[in-house]
């Protein structure tokens, strides 16, 4: 690739703090980076450990995963329990190997608009410099296809 | 189950009825307590001014040997040794890297695991179970149970129901058939560290204690910590001047006044190596109910 | 041994059992799961070290679950995973006896779920010294390097789901890799698709697996799925404490929380 | 059928040679979990030769475990570009299979191609030469004998070789075998004489399949079945350790807009294979579902293609986690 | 196969400036499953609605995406627009490509792009949009209040006077709580009773209001609009039916020496008794833990021999009433820290060191002394009297880090109201520092030093013992030089720390509501829902939440009221769909849940609810989870919780959110 490498990101976020802090964002005019995309989850509670691997999977090289700070959670715990889970489900990856560098989690509030756009821009600049997910890209083969390709190879 | 014994200095030396008086009340009731070889100072109450780690280093050289004897029960019986020894105790276990720091300086190996038994804990759990089968005759006299401060503070160390109004040592005294009064100075400083250098000071802490014990009435104090007894007892003819009137109440350790309860004799006892004659209580042992 | 025949015998007799799970041995004598419904067929139960299998995952099966009355005939994991199955309200249809020899040789009966969590904490199994020296072993490798010790280990899993078939632990009736609306696993098992399979199967056991071990010993490719959950456990462990199967109360830690928890990894 | 001689140390040669050839090589390889497995070679080095049994069949170089059989995309003018790999397929040699393994081949030869042949078996088979190994091994598990085969036998390979001191007897079965060694024929010399037998294994023979095979005919209403299968975990290893098991499940994987579909492995042992929509599972227990996979290797397969299904490799036995042993539920549901 | 609208706004120049909006809508239009795409300049206008409208009618579209500003902003207006055409109001998702896109970036490609992946992400998800339909849950229009003190007499007044039944449980056998027993109030120095008493006599009368005293909450069952409430009604022994409140029982009573509650155990009551003189009601129950009666089986029987009605009936058992209410307000009030808690104090063995509560009885003009400030020793008028603020609050050793807020204030009222009866008394009050916000508070505070010379010293008492029939008073003065100070008292009043009554644990998990750490109940958000609790429906009022004083717990009360007031505003109670749901199936399937129940501990709501599923024989099958549309707020915890997706949330499903995932990132032609 000859122009640099721009990181596909999701960012899956809690309707009642990130959202609204991306919305804020917006109504302030905070510029920052293209490369985000959001999925509005009623609640980071609700946010399936499972749609990050299929993100991974589907070929997204970073991941922001953010929600109410701790004791702002629209429904009380629904945070910390996902704290947990994201606490959990880190430290697995890592021992599995997985760059857990590109995932990024994150509280913030319906009036954190800049911290938003910082969030975005500090994230999309270290996805970049990582570079394209290809450790799990090149997963997607059958055993067999990579018997194909490395004949092809040759 | 084996009890270790650690006597520090004071039981040999100014407090020696104290351990006399312990080991013929735990004879008495077919306790064997094993003394730690080899033991050292526990450090009071100098070091922690001087030295943090010397003032760890030294109770944990002792518990150290504990560990090695074999000993899982250790009896403190002096307060200040208690509040030493249970205090490095703590350090060891709390931090890690001090463990590792103080078992290097010993170059022996330490867990600090063994437990650490106040006297109170000790005549709870290993007397109480046989008193009765032991105490022949009753005190019969008013007595004021003296717990002072190294016995009652820190509370996480000492451990007492409630430290602000301790009744353990009445308890004590009850089943020796004394009557412990409800008295306000408990657990008063009696000027312990000043003993030798501010007698003045000393006197006037001691002199409240005894004042108040004495004008509630009581005929006996009760003590379990050397330096409190020394105080209340050497200095009674400062502590007379202090209060400018003459007080004779004699000042026992608890464990002499449970030997008497028991028939041991006063002699052994060491009830008369006081400077305030105990004879007085002594007399009133076994009397007609008050 | 005829301890144990015996108790087994009287229990199928008195119809205190009408269904006993225990082992047997093969002609190999290798000790096999064994179902034994007539008394005089008792004799036939052996228990020792190699008897490695965790039977409560067979108190899921139809035909079990039929003869309602089970005795099982178990090693301390097995006993284990009953604790944590009943703490997530499974078995309720089962009236269960435990038969179990404790360390000291002699036959231990239980036959309450208070007597089994009494006996289960007072003989409480530490991690499985080979599982710890693995997971110490993989640890300290570079993140690239459990990457490409994973990726070699997960080619070889052909989805045969023989570690979930063992998990007693597995006992939803239709698995997320079974639902396909939406499809969250891929039915392929090329490397991606095992690696979804294997981090879901972890995360939903995480806190709930008992470290009994038999989806990494049976694996047909020979991959420690196993070191997934323990690694896991012993992370839950130490941050959350709690330890699995050991109280009828459960205490799932991954659906509670403290205000406190670990939160340095967010920003 | 020819025979020649080759000696060990050229045993190299000759597979480095086919590789060079270009030549896509699977033989067997040692893992670090200790089994060995069918995988592409890049040099004989990598090659295993102490080894009964492979964890699972050479299978699936012609049935994959998992085979894409198309790409769709949808495009800008709302249709659907449709791409297959067939004429990806590179010439494949399976080096260092063993006579059940090869016998199993045969047996997928008449499952995918005697009546409406599969394209995407026939594409992989078309390239693919089979260079058997005999056996000089053998273990508790393995029966081949019982069910009329041998470690020696020839059936379904292309080459067999046999290992004798420093050399090999090399068994020339067929025109795919032939022209395998004429490309390097320098290497091979000529034999007449063949007496291998001294130097194959002797597996135990744990019944005789002309019993069996009538025996098994109203095996169905057995009792024993379900001793058979108490212990059964319901999970597929043996089925997709098996050299003969064809069970598959076809998928689409991805969007509407694009993805693929995929041929995977699937086992009459999962409890989910006979599920139905409504939910009624007419192979509702796992007692149904383990005399269906029996029945199938030992009367299903003879009824529709005339043959035994089972070639005795004895995988089975080895993966199974409660240690279920298909001859001796054989021999109980045929008593 | 779903046919799709895409409508893309200009919004003005406010998308249109930096995105190309034709090119989105021209690509978003060859998306597979978009059968119409357009873009227009105000989508909100009316215009732009009619657009819509008419586009979902023309092109039969099954579902739309409004490409324009964020959710929060229009979602509803749109889903309006889109019901208007017929279609259900959940088939249309919003993409915001304003605020998230065209605001925050430059005009640039790029830009566009991110404007279709939005659009397309959405498309997949309205593709597999479910028609949902609003919850609609019946009300009972009766309301509960628990307590009887001035917080559950201020919300059961105010939800009556809004024309609604109400039901009041009170434990003791009269309401009036701990308010009735204040002698004055500060900062005003008014007679708690005579603003207090009429308050009483209006619950009494009101026709709207049912009294239960003497009665207590066995438990509770329901959600929101629908709660069904056991109550126990404790055997009076009394029919108040025939009961005149003469008294002459009460008068005979042989048993006389009962420690009298309601002047805080400082004078004696009899086994027949009303708490006090101005009870409501005014009549009698039998104490029977106390009365020789039932003490001594059947000797005695004075009172019922002397009443003139035959009002007594020992006879009389507990009986459990069964009642369907609404709404429930939780005012179970407070209690403050008793004796012997304070062993440096030498407190429960002094009988001169006494609490705040003793020193307003003795304070009140219907106290023990008649409002004279005597000591209950030997009943003399103390010359000195010591108060201690911070009795036990904001004490970590003693386990309450909190402070009792109420103490500053009615310490320094307890040393004016003494000042004023003894003008050469001398009170000092010892205090860690003053905390008097609040309107005129701290004018009343300087009151105290200033005009009635109350002798404020700032420091800590370390003990009090007694000397020669005096209270030695031993503390410290923190500003003066920091000296020990040891005052020779004859009273000393302990403000004692304000903590959660002892039976507050047990109730709230009756009520199935949470609780501190130092079981005071929870609300449901510290600052936006202070007076709700996480269970809809159930309320809080007054200091069962957090120590209060009057003002704060009336406030508090009647926003309690107002809540309730609000909910029986409509007959039903209309909810967002958007909740979660356990699947069901038909047999022999029913469900895929397993009943593990581990979403259960999850919902912070208790919306999840055990159901067992029988076969016809009645034979239990298997038990599942089932969620109470009712209770649940639709967060979704539970739903990642799950691991087999048997749970799943309406609105964010499963399969929205992964087909979101998977249309962002699988990206058909660029």
């Amino acid at each position: 690739m000859a122009e640099t490498f721009e990181p596909k990101i999701v960012a899956f976020v809690c309707n009642w703090c990130t959202y609204a802090g991306a919305d804020l964002a917006g109504t302030s005019r905070t510029k920052y980076e293209t490369n985000v995309r959001i999925i509005r989850f009623p609640c980071t509670g609700r946010i399936d450990f499972m749609l990050l691997i299929k993100a991974f999977q589907n070929g997204a090289d970073g991941i922001i995963v953010s929600g109410c700070h701790p004791n702002d959670c629209h429904y009380t715990s629904g945070n910390f329990h996902a704290r947990r889970r994201w606490m959990v489900f880190k430290s697995m990856l890592e021992f599995m190997g997985f760059p857990t560098e590109r995932i990024t989690f994150s509280w913030v509030s319906a009036a954190e608009g800049k911290k938003w756009a910082d969030l975005v821009n500090e994230t999309t600049d270290s996805v970049r410099a990582l570079g394209s997910f290809t450790d799990y890209k090149n997963l997607d083969f059958s055993q067999f296809n990579q018997m194909d390709h490395e004949a092809i190879a040759r | 189950m084996r009890i270790g014994y650690y006597p520090g200095c004071s039981l040999q030396g100014s407090g020696k009825e104290y351990s006399d008086s312990l080991f013929a009340v735990a004879e008495k009731c077919g306790i064997v307590l094993e003394e730690i070889n080899d033991w050292n100072c526990c450090g009071a109450s100098a070091a922690h001014a001087l030295n943090h780690d010397l003032s760890v280093a030294l109770p944990a050289r002792t518990l150290a040997l504990a560990e090695k004897q074999g000993l899982e029960q250790i009896l403190v019986p002096c307060a200040a040794c208690f509040g030493r020894l249970a205090n490095a105790q703590q350090e060891l276990v709390s931090s890690e890297p001090m463990r590792e720091k103080i078992s290097d300086y010993l170059d022996m190996p330490i867990k600090g695991s063994a437990r650490i038994l106040t006297v109170f804990e000790f005549l709870q759990e290993h007397i109480f179970p046989v008193a009765d089968q032991h105490i022949v005759n009753k005190l019969n006299h008013k007595t004021a149970c003296y717990y002072g401060c190294l016995l009652s503070r820190p509370k996480e160390l000492t451990r007492l129901e409630h430290p602000e109004d301790p009744m353990e040592m009445d308890k004590v005294m009850e089943m020796a058939g004394a009557i412990p009064i409800d008295w306000a100075f408990k657990t008063e400083c009696c000027g312990a560290g000043l003993s030798v250098s501010r007698t003045d000071i000393v006197a006037k802490l001691s002199a409240k204690i005894v004042e108040d014990a004495v004008s509630r009435g009581a005929e006996s104090i009760v003590v379990a910590c050397p330096m409190c007894q020394m105080n209340l007892d050497l200095r009674r003819p400062e502590i007379n001047r202090q209060m400018d009137k003459k007080s004779d109440i004699p000042v026992m350790f608890v464990t002499q006044a449970l030997g008497l309860s028991m028939g041991i004799s006063a002699d052994k006892l060491g009830l008369n190596s006081h400077f305030v004659s105990t004879g007085k209580v002594v007399s009133c042992v076994g009397r007609k109910e008050l | 041994m005829k301890q144990l025949q015996d108790k087994a015998a009287e229990l199928l007799e008195n119809g205190t059992v009408n269904l006993l799970i225990g082992f047997s041995e093969d002609l190999g004598k290798r000790p096999v799961p064994c179902f034994i419904e007539k008394a005089e067929e008792a004799n036939i139960l052996v228990f020792n070290q190699e008897c490695k299998n965790n039977l409560s995952v067979y108190l899921h099966k139809k035909e079990v679950k039929d003869a309602v009355k089970i005795g099982l005939v178990a090693n301390i994991a097995t006993l284990r995973s009953v604790m944590q199955l009943l703490s997530e309200n499974q078995l309720w249809s089962l009236t269960l006896t435990y038969l179990t020899v404790n360390t000291a040789g002699e036959l231990v009966v239980l036959s309450s779920a208070e007597e089994l969590e009494a006996y289960v904490q007072a003989n409480f199994p530490t991690c499985r010294p080979e599982d710890k020296e693995m997971l110490d072993k993989l640890n300290a490798m570079t993140r690239q390097e459990r990457w490409a010790f994973w990726k070699d280990q997960l080619s070889e899993c052909v989805k045969c789901y023989a570690c979930r078939a063992v998990c007693p632990m597995c006992y939803c009736t239709v698995c997320t890799t079974e639902c396909n609306q939406p499809q969250w696993i891929k039915t392929s098992a090329d490397t991606s698709g095992n690696f979804e399979y294997h981090t879901m199967r972890a995360m939903h056991l995480g806190g709930r697996c008992i470290n009994c071990g038999e989806c990494g010993r049976i694996c047909p490719a020979g991959i420690p799925v196993h070191l997934l959950t323990a690694q896991m456990n012993q992370e839950i462990e130490q941050e959350f404490g709690g330890k699995t199967g050991w109280s009828l109360k459960g205490g799932y830690a991954m659906n509670s929380f403290k205000p406190g928890d670990k939160e340095n990894f967010i920003k | 059928m020819e025979l020649k001689l080759i000696s060990t140390s050229d045993i190299a040669v000759f597979v480095d040679g086919l590789l060079k050839a270009g030549k896509v090589v699977v033989a067997p390889v040692l893992k670090q979990s200790g089994k060995v497995f069918f995988k592409p070679v890049q040099s004989f080095s990598e090659v295993a030769t102490d080894y009964i049994q492979t964890a699972f069949s050479a299978k699936e170089v012609v049935f994959p475990k998992v085979e894409e059989l198309f790409t769709y995309q949808h495009n800008e003018e709302g249709g659907l570009d449709i791409k297959d790999q067939l004429d990806r397929i590179p010439e494949t040699v399976v080096w260092g299979l063993r006579p059940c393994d090869a016998a199993g081949f045969d047996y997928l030869n008449k499952f995918f191609l005697q009546e409406n042949p599969d394209v995407y078996f026939k594409a992989r088979y078309d390239k693919l030469t089979l260079v058997t190994i005999s056996c000089s091994k053998c273990d508790e598990s393995c029966f081949c004998t019982s069910v009329d085969s041998h470690p020696g036998d020839t059936k379904g390979s292309d080459i067999l070789l046999t290992a004798m001191e420093g050399k090999y007897y090399v068994e020339v079965i067929t025109e795919k075998g032939y022209s395998l060694i004429t490309s390097n024929s320098t290497l091979f010399t000529s034999t007449d004489t063949l007496s291998k037998e001294s130097f194959l294994a002797k597996p135990a023979t744990q019944f005789s399949m002309d019993e069996i095979k009538d025996r098994i005919q109203n095996a169905y209403a057995s009792a024993e079945w379900k001793h058979a299968s108490m212990g059964c975990y319901s999970c597929g290893a043996c089925a997709f350790a098996c050299p003969t098991c064809t069970c598959f499940d076809i998928q689409d994987e991805g969007t509407q807009d694009h993805g693929r579909r995929v041929r995977c492995w699937d086992a009459c042992g999962l409890s989910q294979f006979t599920k139905h929509a409504s939910g009624h599972n007419p192979r509702n227990t796992q007692t149904e579902r383990r005399r269906q996979r029996l029945m199938h290797k030992f009367k299903y397969s003879v009824e529709n293609l005339g043959v035994v299904s089972c070639v005795g490799c004895g995988r089975c036995i080895r993966v199974c986690p409660s240690h279920l042993n298909i001859f001796e539920n054989i021999l109980s549901v045929t008593k | 196969m779903a046919r799709i609208g895409v409508f893309i706004c200009h919004c003005g120049e406010n998308i249109s400036a930096t995105v190309d909006v034709d090119k989105v809508a021209r690509l978003a239009g060859k998306l597979s499953g978009v059968a119409y795409s357009v873009d227009y300049k105000y989508m909100c206008s009316d215009p732009g609605q009619t657009l819509i409208v008419d586009a979902i009618k023309e092109h039969k579209l099954t579902g739309i995406v409004v490409g324009a500003c964020s959710p929060r902003m229009h979602e509803g207006t749109f889903r309006k627009a889109a019901e208007k055409a017929g279609i259900n109001p959940y088939f249309c998702e919003m993409a915001n490509i304003r605020e998230h896109c065209s605001w925050v970036h430059p005009k640039s490609d790029e830009t566009t792009r991110k404007a279709l992946d939005i659009v397309r992400t959405m498309v997949e998800k309205v593709k597999n949009d479910t028609a949902l339909y609003p919850i609609k849950v019946p009300i009972t229009k009766t309301a509960l209040v628990i307590g009887g003190g001035i917080a559950g007499i201020q919300a059961a007044l105010d939800i009556a006077n809004a024309g609604h039944q109400v039901i009041m449980v009170e434990k003791s056998p009269s309401i009036g709580g701990h308010m009735s027993q204040l002698s004055e109030t500060f900062p005003t120095l008014d007679c708690s009773q005579c603003i207090l008493t009429p308050r009483m006599v209006e619950v009494a009368q009101h026709p709207n209001i049912t009294l239960h005293t003497f009665a207590t909450v066995e438990d509770v069952s329901g959600f929101i609009g629908n709660f069904d409430v056991n109550i126990r009604l404790k055997a009076k022994s009394v029919d108040f039916e025939k009961c005149t409140g003469c008294g002459s029982c009460w008068q005979k009573c042989p048993s006389k020496k009962i420690p009298d509650e309601f002047n805080a155990g400082m004078s004696f009551r009899t086994a027949i008794y009303t708490p006090f003189p101005q009870a409501v009601p005014n009549k009698p129950v039998i104490d029977r833990a106390n009365c020789t009666w039932f003490t001594k089986d059947g000797k005695c029987g004075v009172c019922a021999k002397i009443c003139p009605t035959g009002a007594i009936d020992y006879t009389k058992e507990d009986e459990i009433l069964n009642i369907k209410v609404g709404a429930i307000v939780t005012a179970t009030g407070f209690d403050i820290k008793h004796s012997d808690f304070f062993p440096e104090y030498g407190y429960g063995k002094h009988p001169d060191i006494i609490d705040g509560l003793q020193f307003e009885r003795l304070a009140s003009a219907s106290g023990p002394t008649g409002g004279e400030i005597r000591r209950p020793s030997d009943g003399k008028i103390p010359e000195t009297v010591v108060f201690l603020a911070c009795a036990g609050s904001r004490d970590k050793a003693k386990g309450i880090e909190y402070c009792s807020k109420i103490c500053c204030m009615y310490t320094a009222k307890h040393a004016m109201l003494y000042k004023h009866k003894n003008h050469h008394g001398k009170a000092h009050v010892f205090y860690m520092d003053i905390r008097s916000a609040g309107k005129s508070y701290d004018e009343f505070v300087r009151r105290a030093i200033e005009e009635d010379d109350v002798n404020y010293i700032r420091g800590r008492v370390s003990k009090i013992y007694e000397k020669n029939g005096k209270l030695m008073v031993v503390g410290v003065d923190t500003l003066l030089g920091a000296k020990p100070v040891t005052i020779e008292a004859d009273l000393v009043v302990l403000a004692t720390a304000v903590v959660a009554n002892e039976d507050a644990e047990s109730v709230a998990q009756k009520l199935h509501i949470s609780y501190d750490k130092h079981k005071f109940f929870a609300e449901a958000h510290p600052k936006l829902k202070p007076v709700e609790t996480n269970t809809a429906g159930i309320t809080l009022a007054g200091a069962c939440q957090s120590a209060k004083d009057i003002p704060e717990t009336v406030a508090q009360a009647s926003a309690a009221a107002a809540k309730t007031i609000i909910l029986f505003s409509g007959n039903e109670l209309t909810r967002e769909p958007v909740v979660a749901i356990v699947n069901r199936s038909a047999a022999p399937v029913f469900t895929t849940c397993t009943g593990c129940f581990l979403c259960q501990e999850v919902c912070p709501y208790q919306a999840i609810e055990r159901e067992e599923i029988r076969d016809r024989a009645g034979n239990l099958l298997m038990n599942a989870a089932k969620v109470n549309a009712g209770l649940c707020q639709g967060c979704g915890t539970c739903v990642a919780m799950c691991r087999n997706k048997s749970i799943d949330l309406q609105g964010f499903s499963n399969q929205q959110m992964l087909s979101e995932v998977m249309g962002l990132l699988n990206v058909p032609f660029e």
